[in-house]
């Protein structure tokens, strides 16, 4: 967990408006483990005010990427940098994925879960949990095919994917925890770890439930720092007193998933 | 060198720049990203006797320039405080506020009455104004008589120097401020965050889960600063200024207002390092201004037209 | 078609987006920027009796996204106006409101008095909040009582609606506008700016020559809508949202927090559009909304946890 | 006076913190006077808010010049500006330089004296007035060397520059208003037009009155909108009363010099 108030742009790319950054940053990068994420700052001046959290989405060496939707003014903002801009961000922060060691992990069949822009952690994930010997699938459910443009990266990597769009333009037409559902059907596996929006959470959550398969999920949330100093970012998790609300920027963004209480409410 | 340190009176800061409270969590949070020892002080998160979930998310909103919170005081409790934190604050060598919150007046003297008895603390910051919180449905620090009934009754009980937190949710600020001095406050910090609200135009439920919550962040700097001006006219005490504060260049318009020391509190998420970039540029301005010791510029705001 | 119309009772808007006083000059400086019969109605400049010449310069400055001003309500008095700007106002379709100031009660009455002789005028606003002006010494916005008086001795003299212009800088803006309804004001506008201060670091001078002034803009905007949100739930009379509205979207927070109308400022001089483009943006969030009546927005914020 | 929401940018140029821009805008190009000034938007967001107003430094068809120095945040975000980004801008605004018709000009001896970014507006009435048979010289000072950019492009188009540096680094060692009335002494003028720092204009007049050459001083003052809705940038002026403050943006930025009551407390 440091500053690097200099990390340098190296690569862009985008599709539509999502993008993939790699930036060079090696206090970060050589800590980075996956599912932390970093806090980026905008912009230099007052507004927009806080910085953004975006998860790690690769690693490489001093390298991290990462791969985020343009959606608000801040993504915006970023959006429009380019190579060899430099960009002040705060890192590697919370609890990530759990990572069994190789003993647990090896010939496992693990799913990966990503709906939108939600893939973004599963890829540094993925690569880990290979390098440990799991057997990765990956689904990736979008609204329409242009919100998949991960797939290549991760079929070029040799993880194998699953695709799912709620409009039929690309794979299984339909949400992306049916594509899964069915899957485990044919299939038994041995850990879920999951990330996209709050309905597909849940619904994978239950599924897991059903399935008695353990499942983590990482979460997000209105952040104010990003370590653990606002209190601004709580998720209601199970205790021993019933409930607690604990920062997902420390004890998270990664829960497990069978402790998270879902609050629509607040949706 | 220059010379940053102030004579608070009750206390001498080495220099000027606190980290406010609930923004600083305890402290520790910030060991990651700067030495503690570097700033003039930092107020803890507020503290209850006993410990407190917090609000339902979402706590946050962000608006132009500014973030609403409302996180509800969450908290460990002053017991667990004792236990758990303060010994690991003893080994920092700066000045330790905690920030005193209370349901009741009695509350507040419940807390200040058992902190008195552990070592390592320097100050308390008495929180009459935070928005989020009710005493009986009122904050104390909305009128001057509620105001100076809870600052008395813990200044009796008190070994220890008291800072009065203000509201800026007020018609007139400075009776409050007089207020504080009268019942015996050693010094007022000015302002807490003001209550403010945003709604999500597409779900159309305010953006805070509880509806309501506080604005901080740059801007409110403008009223802050002027309240601040005002207070320091009117009073004897030291004030400490508070509000917007993002670079040393802020931090100088609040002492040419009359501020004694100022507490940085958002900025605190922007920049973990917020603190000591403010001391860094307050030692600039110095220099580039020719002006050895910092307290010269307390209260040197030119008005004459 | 999506009907933007709002009945106040007292008056029907074709649309409720009015630009506020003292941000749309007399009206015919945005002559050549929008056509004024697209807007809801406009506030001209804040009239006194008699001429007035302002404050010195600097009247401006500039702080994180506001703006604090202290022009000093400069104006060519009643007569002049009469004379010189009303007969070429007459022509636009739209609501035309006065923005009356004085220094007592007295030239409150006087002003309204005198125009109530005139036609083309639709209402009064009653300007009893403006932070840089005093009656004597005080300015009735900030005490139930004062605003109860001025309010009272206006409506009896008044042959059009009133609309009651409410300060921020109160501890209980509730209370004011209840005060303002009970002494007979049609409906209360809110807010006006917010008493601010910043000084130049360099010259350790206020940036603003009468040493404080109104703040204005995008960073007030969430204290000015929880204000609006509390006054509305306790008032009868219609609420005219005012603060920081730069968008459609903006608006919108207000009208769910339960305006009726709301004043477009400070978003004059950034856009000389603002306020067309605003209209503009309503229609489309109704559209994507599936909202027929933009009165279906008022009040609709939706509170449940 | 119109709004042109997008201008376009078709040629940039800086040296050191001084840039100039060329903005496409026919609207306002046709109708741009010497001395006229246009409002340009820094930021689609809130923050800097306010437009900041800068000079008509040429024009040509449909192209307006505008020729700025970085100093602070908003000047700054413009010249991070290139070609063919578009600017919000609105123009042309206020009351320029009196230009007299041909029969006043015609082989008349005029000053232009600019200080550091005050040359802005010059080069423009240096174009009209010699269109209209005037001679023109330009006394143009700087702080030093790097503050004289412009120099070269006046005496390309063939007018007469004479410099003056602070620190002596070129030309005239000393304030430009030294250097003019040292040149009063040889040469009679019978206007001057100067734009520039409050002292060097305060000045100016000065040697104006003793010298009995009339003057006229573009003015800068803090403006909330450039179009008179707001009051906020008066200059102090003589009246038939005394004085009145009048709106620099609307009665100026271009005042007699005569008029003009200048208020050293508030600078
Ligand atoms: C731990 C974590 C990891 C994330 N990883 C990624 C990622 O890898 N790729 C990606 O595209 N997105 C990710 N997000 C979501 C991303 O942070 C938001 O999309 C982004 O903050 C929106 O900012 P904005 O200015 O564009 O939008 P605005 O709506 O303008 O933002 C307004 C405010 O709300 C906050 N905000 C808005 N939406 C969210 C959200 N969903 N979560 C948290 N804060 C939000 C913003 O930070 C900002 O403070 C992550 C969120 C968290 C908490
Ligand atoms: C009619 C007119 C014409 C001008 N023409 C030119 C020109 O051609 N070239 C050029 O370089 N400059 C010119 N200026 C000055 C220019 O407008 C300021 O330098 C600029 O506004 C500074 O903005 P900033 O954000 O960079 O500085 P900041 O100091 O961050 O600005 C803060 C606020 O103060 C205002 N401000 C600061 N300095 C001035 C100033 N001197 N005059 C007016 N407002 C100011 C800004 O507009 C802004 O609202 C002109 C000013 C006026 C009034
Ligand atoms: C997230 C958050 C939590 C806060 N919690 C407290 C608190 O516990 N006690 C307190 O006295 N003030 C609290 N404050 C107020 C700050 O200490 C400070 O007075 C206010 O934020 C204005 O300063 P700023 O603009 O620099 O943030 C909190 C502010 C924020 C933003
Ligand atoms: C330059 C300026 C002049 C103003 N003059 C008046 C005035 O004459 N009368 C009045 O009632 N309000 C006046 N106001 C207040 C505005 O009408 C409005 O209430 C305030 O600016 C908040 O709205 P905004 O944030 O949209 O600007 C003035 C505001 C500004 C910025
Ligand atoms: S984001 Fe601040 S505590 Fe988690
Ligand atoms: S700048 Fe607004 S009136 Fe001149």
């Amino acid at each position: 967990m440091q500053k690097d108030p200099s990390a340098r742009i190296v690569n862009t790319k985008h599709w539509g408006d999502y993008f993939l950054f790699s930036i060079e940053s090696p206090i970060i990068a050589t800590q980075a483990l996956p599912g932390q994420f970093i806090m980026i700052r905008v912009s230099s001046r007052d507004y927009p005010l806080l910085r953004r959290p975006l998860s790690i989405h690769a690693r490489e060496q001093n390298i991290i990427d990462i791969f985020f939707q343009a959606s608000g003014l801040g993504t915006a903002l970023l959006s429009q940098k380019t190579s060899s801009d430099s960009l002040d961000i705060l890192g590697p922060l919370g609890h990530g994925f759990s990572l069994k060691g190789k003993e647990d992990l090896e010939d496992r069949e693990v799913a990966l879960i990503g709906g939108g822009r939600g893939i973004a952690p599963l890829f540094f994930l993925a690569q880990e949990l290979r390098q440990r010997g799991a057997e990765v699938v990956v689904f990736y459910g979008g609204k329409t095919r242009s919100d998949l443009p991960l797939k290549d990266k991760f079929l070029k990597n040799g993880i194998s994917v699953s695709c799912s769009t709620d409009d039929g333009s690309f794979g299984f037409h339909g949400f992306v925890t049916e594509l899964f559902e069915a899957e485990t059907e044919k299939k038994s596996f041995n850990f879920i770890y999951a990330c996209g929006p709050e309905a597909m959470l849940e619904k994978t959550g239950q599924i897991g439930l059903q399935k008695d398969i353990p499942a983590e999920f990482s979460l997000e949330s209105m952040m104010g720092c990003g370590f653990g100093a606002c209190w601004g970012c709580v998720t209601k998790i199970k205790s021993k007193m019933g409930s607690e609300w604990q920062k997902t920027c420390e004890k998270g963004p990664v829960f497990s998933a069978k402790n998270i209480i879902w609050l629509n409410e607040n949706k | 060198m220059i010379d940053l340190s102030v004579d608070l009176g009750f206390l001498r800061l080495k220099n000027p720049v606190i980290a406010a409270s609930g923004t600083f969590g305890y402290g520790l949070e910030f060991d990651p990203f700067i030495n503690l020892d570097d700033i003039g002080g930092f107020v803890v998160k507020g503290l209850y006797s006993r410990p407190r979930p917090g609000n339902p998310p979402p706590r946050l909103a962000e608006t132009s320039s500014g973030l609403i919170n409302a996180i509800g005081l969450p908290g460990i409790g002053m017991k667990r405080f004792t236990e758990e934190i303060l010994p690991q604050l003893r080994k920092y060598d700066t000045t330790l506020f905690v920030n005193v919150c209370g349901e009741t007046e009695e509350e507040f003297a419940e807390v200040v009455d058992f902190l008195n008895g552990f070592d390592g603390i320097d100050a308390y910051e008495l929180n009459i104004s935070c928005p989020n919180v009710k005493l009986e449905g009122r904050c104390p620090a909305l009128n001057p008589e509620d105001t100076y009934s809870v600052v008395k009754l813990v200044k009796e009980i008190s070994t220890r120097p008291l800072v009065t937190k203000l509201s800026p949710n007020v018609t007139n600020i400075v009776e409050i401020a007089q207020s504080a001095q009268e019942a015996g406050s050693d010094a007022v910090s000015l302002v807490n965050t003001f209550l403010s609200m945003a709604i999500d135009t597409e779900t159309r439920k305010p953006k805070i889960a509880n509806i309501m919550g506080g604005l901080s962040g740059p801007a409110i700097k403008p009223i802050a600063l002027r309240m601040v001006y005002q207070v320091a006219q009117h009073v004897t005490i030291p004030v400490f200024g508070i509000g917007g504060i993002m670079t040393g260049q802020d931090a100088v318009e609040f002492f040419l207002a009359g501020a004694k020391a100022v507490e940085v509190g958002t900025a605190n998420f922007i920049d973990p390092a917020a603190t000591v970039n403010i001391i860094k540029q307050l030692e600039q301005y110095c220099q580039t201004q020719g002006i050895d010791k910092l307290e010269d510029l307390i209260g040197a705001v030119d008005v004459s037209s």
